[in-house]
């Protein structure tokens, strides 16, 4: 868990702890805006579940760490999203999931927000129309790396894509 | 000086008691997380530690180093009593519940209770039910509209239930002659003592019941996530949430089935076949079972209505336990 | 000094503060909670004193069954309504508060006075606990005012439901 | 006029009621699920491969040898090398699509004559994934593979370019290319689950 930094001191292993233990219990609001949130249930359903990851589905925003924008935001939702954000205590993160919340999707409209990072940081964009529940799944474990290189200290490293076993689809 | 070391022994038994209560709740949470999991064909926690064994730890670091956030339109001072006053009544249970006979070790008696006391059902009953008011005073400190509902919502169930409540564990107690729990479970010895097998009717309402007192499923009105956004415990967040769960969900649920344990399924009573410590591991592979099937009635049942649940408690289960407090004095008075 | 007059002082002074409490809060879920508080310390005082079935029974129903209905309706009533103080309760409340303080000290005074054991001595009480011996004053002595207080307890309750019932406006409407 | 029929709904007798019939066959479902063996994806661990057809982040085909006519008559007037994307900078997928600001396509004349393209970018922050620029594209070019992993820290990194899409592509090929062009990654697979299909 500790690092030792060059004059052989132990550093920051409390903040690893801490980073381990937020990091592995990431507790999402259900918020769910459009179509992505339908694959966003699925990936809590039993065939992908979050739980694995210690992630469950908090109701109220104020026991939530992250917020996973799942869907269009469109300018009469955004104030809404926004206060929600607001309410999440400290440390939070924000997933955006899918083209719409990022970057406003197939929507160059009037009425949708040109991506969500125009009203509340962004920590993970994830492509996708919807994306997979798998590749919510891999925006989840960016997320979790992306809080353990933040507590390291270090920049993010290029993580070489592996290709685990193919399991079959319906067992 | 006497004093001064009677107080800090005291001091140092309650906190060690505390902390123990803290870590049984949180594994707790991992039993009811994977038995969850399993009823839905997925693995639960599986990822963080062995098979999930250090999830509670990750979650209860997180919780505990979360912002301490306190809105600004909430009585500030109620609103952090009253997660205290539904933690602290529910672990002060405990102090009352017998877990296995005397036993001597190395020379020094181990006794398995802080107190016995001759009206420990009595102290029980009223000290799981101070709790509710942890529940009312948050949604009212809240001050916002579901807390506010959640809350009553809670009181409503719960007033009813607790005079079910009440009333099932007369027929245990007529059949023992005690309110001490000790006594109770001395009074049934042998399989075919058990109260279960004279009890029947006690026992499915207090099952009822402490599915009601509790808030699992059948009755969890008070945080209803579909109509009340998290119910009364909405507004809370950090410790201040994670007290709440643990008290309502994990002890309270555990100290309950200790005492259906006891009244119902004769405590520590079984054959000694594992030495001196038999008393124990019956209490608790009792304890776990019953654990267990609450458990299992929460993932299985959708939730009733508010209105549904007040009727059940007055039209069905207060009847039910006056026809068995009926027939239980009927069969006292005539065996003698 | 023994421990258990360490906590007979702490509890009725605990006591005596929050029924202070209970008169001075502006903010009735305040009084109200200092009502719960004075009623759990004076069930402390019970139990230090030896008699944990009532200790137990005050928490039970007095602490619980019947605060819990002041809480409910109280919850309920608009912030602004509760902070409200009206005079002329007030003034009623002065000679009312003066009799009840007067029947009060009568009763501590005369129960100073009187034999500080009754029929059951403390060795007997040891031996067959409190619950036995409540219960044999009360299904012997005192079982005829027990029985008018069940029964005044009973018509309360049929009173209340029959004032609690809602009006059958329909029935009307058909009259109509 | 509508018609409404109404459907009796099912009552519980006596027993069922007295007896919670009902809800002793929701244990036993539940009970049953509780020793069954679990039908997760371990995600992280083992992946499920999406099928051929799944609409994947794009990929660009490279001038390998397998091109289609339309590609020789245009080769002529391009300068690609080989194992190089085949685009040849015809702007049809950017017309077929339904967000066409997603792409940045950009080519140059070069003294000899011929065009080169110099940008392929696409923005998959706001692609729909409806696989019209692969119907569009007439030398075959641009694919969508199964490849689905690739959310950023930043906007810009979910911006693909015309290098790792051909490599994608390549990639693609040589794991995928000869598989049967099927949504389901087997015929067993999928028998056990929807039977026997006849195809006409």
């Amino acid at each position: 868990m500790a690092i030792m930094n060059n004059n052989g001191i132990i550093l920051s292993t409390v903040d690893e702890v801490l980073s381990w233990g937020r990091r592995n219990s990431l507790w999402p609001v259900s918020i769910g805006l459009a179509c992505c949130a339908i694959e966003m249930m699925h990936t809590a359903a039993s065939r992908f579940d979050t739980d694995r990851l210690g992630i469950i589905f908090r109701g109220s925003p104020r026991q939530s760490d992250v917020l996973i924008v799942a869907g269009t935001v469109v300018n009469k939702v955004a104030p809404m999203l926004k206060l929600i954000y607001d309410q999440m205590p400290d440390p939070k993160w924000v997933i955006s999931m899918g083209g719409c919340a990022s970057a406003g999707g197939p929507f160059p409209t009037y009425s949708t927000l040109q991506g969500v990072d125009r009203i509340i940081p962004v920590d993970v964009y994830i492509p996708g129309c919807p994306p997979t529940p798998q590749a919510l799944l891999w925006g989840i474990t960016e997320l979790q790396r992306k809080i353990k290189a933040k507590k390291e200290g270090k920049e993010m490293k290029e993580i070489p894509l592996k290709f685990p076993k193919p399991s079959m689809p319906i067992k | 000086m006497e004093l001064i070391g009677v107080i800090l022994g005291l001091v140092v038994k309650s906190v060690i008691f505390v902390i123990g209560m803290f870590l049984l709740a949180a594994y707790l949470t991992l039993v009811e997380r994977k038995f969850a999991g399993h009823i839905q064909q997925r693995p639960g926690p599986l990822h963080v530690g062995f098979h999930g064994l250090l999830q509670p730890i990750a979650d209860a670091l997180k919780v505990i180093t979360k912002e301490d956030l306190v809105p600004d339109f909430v009585d500030k001072l109620l609103f952090y009593m009253a997660s205290l006053l539904a933690f602290v009544p529910a672990i002060m249970i405990l102090a009352v519940i017998p877990f296995g006979e005397k036993i001597t070790l190395f020379g020094y008696e181990l006794k398995p209770y802080i107190t016995d006391l001759n009206v420990g059902l009595i102290l029980a009953l009223a000290l799981g039910s101070i709790s509710i008011y942890g529940v009312i005073f948050a949604g009212w400190a809240s001050n916002s509209k579901y807390p506010m509902i959640g809350g009553l919502r809670k009181a409503a169930v719960l007033i009813g239930y607790e005079v079910a409540l009440g009333f099932a564990l007369v027929g245990p107690i007529m059949m023992a002659g005690s309110f001490s729990l000790r006594e109770i479970v001395e009074a049934q010895q042998g399989f075919f003592g058990a109260f279960i097998w004279y009890q029947p009717i006690a026992f499915i309402v207090f099952l009822f019941a402490i599915l009601a007192e509790t808030g699992r499923t059948p009755f969890d009105v008070q945080e209803a996530e579909a109509e009340l956004v998290s119910g009364y415990n909405t507004e809370y967040s950090g410790m201040k949430f994670g007290l709440f769960p643990l008290a309502e969900w994990y002890i309270a649920t555990f100290v309950l089935s200790a005492i259906a344990v006891i009244l119902f399924f004769g405590g520590w009573n079984g054959p000694h076949i594992f030495g001196p410590f038999s008393s124990y591991i019956w209490f608790l592979l009792k304890l776990g079972i019953v654990f267990m099937f609450l458990l299992w009635v929460h993932w299985t049942l959708p939730r009733y209505r508010v209105d549904q649940i007040t009727e059940l408690a007055w039209k069905v289960m207060l009847p039910l336990t006056f026809i068995n407090i009926f027939l239980t004095a009927f069969i006292v008075v005539i065996k003698g | 000094m023994d421990l258990s007059v360490i906590a007979f002082w702490s509890f009725s002074t605990l006591a005596v503060l929050s029924a202070i409490g209970v008169v001075f809060f502006k903010n009735i879920i305040y009084s109200v909670l200092s009502l719960i508080s004075t009623l759990i310390m004076v069930s402390g005082l019970f139990f230090t004193l030896g008699a944990e079935l009532v200790g137990a029974l005050q928490i039970l129903i007095y602490a619980v069954a019947i605060v819990v209905f002041y809480v409910l309706v109280i919850s309920t009533v608009p912030e602004y309504k509760g902070k409200a103080i009206d005079p002329k309760y007030m003034l009623l409340s002065l000679p009312v508060g003066f009799l009840l303080f007067l029947e009060l000290a009568y009763v501590s005074v005369y129960g100073a006075w009187a034999s500080n054991t009754g029929i059951f001595k403390p060795e007997v009480l040891n031996e067959i606990g409190n619950v036995k011996a409540v219960s044999t004053i009360l299904f012997t002595k005192f079982l005829f005012p027990f029985e008018v207080a069940s029964l005044i307890l009973l018509v309360a309750m049929i009173g209340a439901i029959i004032l609690g019932r809602k009006e059958q406006v329909m029935d009307e409407e058909e009259v109509k | 006029m509508v018609k409404v029929r109404y459907v009796e709904r099912p009552t519980l007798s006596t027993v069922e009621k007295i007896f919670f019939i009902d809800f002793v066959y929701g244990l036993k479902t539940t009970i049953r699920n509780f020793f069954r063996k679990t039908i997760t994806t371990i995600y992280p661990k083992e992946k499920l491969v999406p099928p051929k057809r799944f609409r994947g982040t794009h990929a660009h085909r490279a001038k390998d040898g397998n091109e289609p006519p339309s590609f020789v008559v245009l080769a002529k007037f391009m300068e690609i090398h080989d194992y190089e994307s085949r685009c040849v900078a015809c702007y049809m997928c950017q017309q077929a699509c339904p967000m066409p600001t997603l792409f940045k396509i950009e080519a140059e004349q070069l003294p000899n004559g011929k065009k080169r393209v110099t940008t392929f970018d696409m923005n998959l922050l706001n692609c729909l994934y409806c696989g019209l620029c692969v119907d569009a594209c007439p030398v075959d070019c641009i694919i969508m593979t199964d490849e689905f992993e690739n959310a950023g820290e930043r906007r810009n990194q979910c911006v693909i370019h015309k290098d790792d899409m051909t490599e994608r592509g390549i990639s693609f090929d040589r794991r995928r290319g000869n598989e049967p062009d099927r949504i389901w990654i087997d015929d067993k697979a999928r028998e056990k689950l929807w039977g026997q299909i006849e195809w006409t």
